[in-house]
């Protein structure tokens, strides 16, 4: 079974973690060629979900995070990179991580991209 | 970490609320431009005043050739259809008698002046 | 030899392109009632224009693409829209104020009503676009605007004092009148930072064919060709100043404007303020109706270039073709043309946050500029553009309540 | 190519150019097919009509149905699937032909019904040095 679901609809979508809490806004969504017998099709790796909620759109935040980044990582940006098959989007408008929270950060962490 | 992009900072705000926001300020502010200035006693003298100004400054140039008739008939109808509108205006403004007696003198040269242009011109 | 000629085009270009209906009507207005007070704000004004059509230029250099197809790309359609509206609205009443300015050119002239003249104003504008190519609209346009230079010409013959001219360059607040002073300082700077005019230059960039080679060119082109340009700009203040200032003359036509050139030069001055007036206000005519037709081609994706037949980018054609039509109607009905000049320059300047904003964010951008990408210095400089645009948001409106009309 | 593609940032808006390098639109949204145990698939690209309307915002489809009338918004709308795009850089190369693209009637209806029609639209224009 297969079901349709336009990219705009899934960016900026608030992610949330298997106990309901927020991990973040849908971001971008990175994609991979995946080789097959008869074609190669591009197939979505992995989702970056983000905390950009926070400063909605304001471009000049760019500057001020940039400043407080350099003023000694105060900023409070936090992202993290979530494999396609640990994102569960069996409903496209509420989609869940299958880890928590803890385990998300501890990976991020740990891969060193916070 | 990546540096926000303008994508990221435009994806954050996917809600559509932030972008009405925006269109309303637009138009808001172009209806709001559609007024008109404050007008009072003392910016209507000096408006007519200018105009009586601009026609002898105009009388002037078109004496020395330096303007060609189309431009002096020009100022002209523009000088009587701004005594057109300046008089009532200044009537309803003035409020006391010097300023009634004032604002008649004001209108009165710039008469002068349309009729010594007409004048000239003929 | 070959760059130093690009180099002079360039110049030229920037400098005979600037002058046009709004920095007329504005220059004379804040002459004719300030004196030299408002030379600031000019200075200002041109100061910005340039760092913003470097910075345009330069994205367009580097990466090969318009503003506004980046703007398109970066921030999504649904962004994309505000900009897209934010500039089409006041850059089409500037276009109306610019018919007006060559209508009322040609009433000053024939004696025959500015109304008339304004539908085949249009015809003429959109057949230079129908068969020119795109350096024959920019340059030809512009190297006619150099008739301009008469304001200056005029200033030398009137003995000015120049220091007090210089004393104007550094802001001061006014004595009396202060709405007024401060919408002349908000319509001034409007008639310089036009948006359409950033716009304008990203997609001539490409029309030219610049490369990653023409930065400097570029750098030359944005800041000496406008300075010159806004050093024209400036005689058109100074002259008003000196004629109409100490006879108390209010500028509420455009047929008095004619008298600044007039009287310090008599029938020639006054031939040429006539003369200036057209082309100039033709040149902006036919740029800034093509910058509309840019913004929607590059915006949507449609195929388009004044260099191309119209047959080979039918919908870019259709665009101007429309948007030159449309804006030759209200001066055909008669609106007062300097009104309208005063309403759509104080738009434009509200308009400014949603192309500054995000130029700011482009040209940090390392996917994009690559090892171009703004210094401390050039954020410094638009970052505090997008300040004061901010400001003129905010202010345009109250100003215009209180001090324009 | 580097490693993957941003489909926010590379593909998404887009400018697309077909077969012979002709500008024919912009990626106005992307559709992905979700499928059970498997990675989501990017399947099409949609060019025009509702899709963008629908991203512009909701004023913009009641506008365009306001124009439209009836219609259910499929005319004029491009679906070409991802396995098309040749390359993807500044713009995506798609192996498409502009004349096949529903997308483009605008452009030829209008050529053909009025900038064909008045004289010197198919004129020389120099081509710059």
């Amino acid at each position: 079974m297969s079901r349709e679901v336009a990219l705009h609809h899934l960016l900026g979508r608030t992610v949330r973690d298997p106990n309901g809490r927020k991990v973040g806004r849908i971001e971008e969504l990175r994609a991979r060629i995946e080789l097959q017998e008869a074609r190669s099709d591009y197939v979505v790796a992995e989702f970056h979900v983000g905390s950009f909620g926070a400063i909605e759109g304001l471009a000049g935040a760019h500057f001020a995070r940039l400043l407080l980044h350099r003023l000694g990582r105060l900023a409070p940006y936090t992202s993290h990179s979530i494999p396609w098959d640990r994102i569960d989007l069996s409903d496209p408008r509420n989609p869940r991580t299958r880890d928590s929270l803890e385990e998300l950060k501890a990976k991020s962490a740990a891969s060193g991209s916070a | 970490m990546p540096l926000p992009t303008l994508a990221h900072l435009t994806a954050a705000a996917n809600g559509p609320r932030a972008h009405r926001a925006w269109v309303s300020a637009v138009l808001c502010v172009t209806l709001a431009t559609m007024g008109c200035a404050k007008k009072d006693y003392k910016s209507e003298t000096g408006r007519t005043r200018a105009w009586t100004a601009t026609l002898e400054l105009a009388r002037q140039q078109h004496g020395l050739r330096a303007t060609n008739d189309a431009v002096t008939r020009q100022l002209l109808d523009r000088a009587i259809e701004a005594r057109a509108k300046e008089e009532p205006l200044l009537a309803h403004y003035a409020k006391s008698d010097s300023e009634r007696v004032a604002a008649r003198g004001v209108l009165d040269s710039l008469q002068q002046q349309i009729r010594q242009l007409e004048q000239a011109t003929r | 030899m070959k760059k130093w000629a690009e180099l002079a085009l360039g110049v030229v270009t920037s400098m005979g392109g600037f002058l046009e209906v709004g920095s007329i009507a504005t220059g004379v207005q804040g002459g004719a009632s300030f004196g030299f007070q408002l030379g600031w704000a000019l200075l200002l004004g041109t100061i910005c224009l340039a760092i913003l059509m470097e910075a345009t230029g330069r994205l367009a250099a580097v990466s090969g693409r318009s503003y506004a197809d980046l703007l398109r790309e970066h921030m999504g359609i649904r962004f994309f829209i505000v900009p897209l509206v934010a500039v089409l609205i006041p850059s089409f009443l500037v276009l109306v104020s610019e018919i007006g300015g060559v209508a009322i050119a040609l009433q000053m002239a024939t004696g025959i009503a500015f109304r008339w003249w304004a539908i085949p104003i249009a015809l003429v504008g959109w057949f230079l676009l129908w068969r020119g190519t795109f350096s024959i609209v920019e340059q030809g346009t512009a190297m006619l605007g150099l008739v301009s230079l008469v304001f200056l010409v005029a200033v030398f013959k009137m003995h000015p004092e120049w220091s007090a001219i210089g004393a104007g360059l550094v802001p001061s607040r006014p004595d009396n009148d202060k709405a007024k002073y401060w919408y002349l300082a908000v319509s001034i700077l409007g008639a310089s930072i036009s948006p359409y005019l950033y716009l304008f230059y990203s997609a001539g960039a490409l029309e030219d064919g610049w490369t990653i080679k023409y930065l400097n060119v570029n750098r030359i082109t944005a800041g000496v060709g406008n300075l010159f340009g806004g050093g024209l700009a400036l005689m058109v203040l100074v002259g008003s100043a000196i004629v109409f200032m100490p006879r108390n003359i209010q500028v509420d036509a455009y047929e008095q404007i004619s008298l600044v050139l007039a009287t310090p030069l008599g029938r020639g001055g006054f031939v040429l303020f006539l003369v200036t007036l057209f082309i100039t206000c033709f040149g902006a005519t036919v740029e800034i109706t093509l910058a509309n037709a840019y913004l929607l081609a590059q915006g949507f994706g449609w195929p388009w270039s004044e260099n191309m037949k119209p047959a080979k980018d039918a919908r870019f054609a259709t665009t101007y073709t429309v948007v030159i039509l449309l804006a030759c109607i209200p001066i055909a009905l008669g609106a007062d043309p300097l009104k309208l000049t005063n309403i759509s320059m104080v738009i434009s300047a509200a308009s400014l946050p949603v192309t500054v904003i995000p130029l700011l964010v482009l040209m940090n951008d390392e996917r994009v500029m690559t090892t171009h990408s703004n210094g401390w210095l050039g954020n410094i400089a638009l970052g505090s553009i997008a300040i004061l645009a901010v400001a003129l948001f905010v202010l345009a409106a109250p100003l215009y309540h209180l001090g324009g009309g | 190519m580097k490693d993957g593609l941003d489909l926010r940032h590379d593909v998404q808006d887009a400018q697309l150019v077909d077969r012979n390098s002709e500008n024919i639109g912009r990626c106005d949204a992307l559709m992905l097919e979700l499928r059970d145990g498997k990675p989501p698939r990017v399947a099409t690209i949609v060019i025009g009509g509702a899709a963008r309307n629908e991203r512009i915002g909701r004023w913009m489809t009641g506008l365009a149905r306001l124009f439209h009338g009836r219609g259910d918004g499929s005319d004029g709308v491009s679906r070409v699937p991802f396995s098309a795009m040749k390359t993807v850089g500044d713009t995506i190369q798609l192996d498409v032909r502009r004349g096949e693209l529903p997308s483009e009637h605008v452009e030829q209806w209008l050529a053909e019904h009025f900038v064909c029609r008045i004289p010197g639209a198919q004129g020389k224009k120099e081509r710059r040095k």
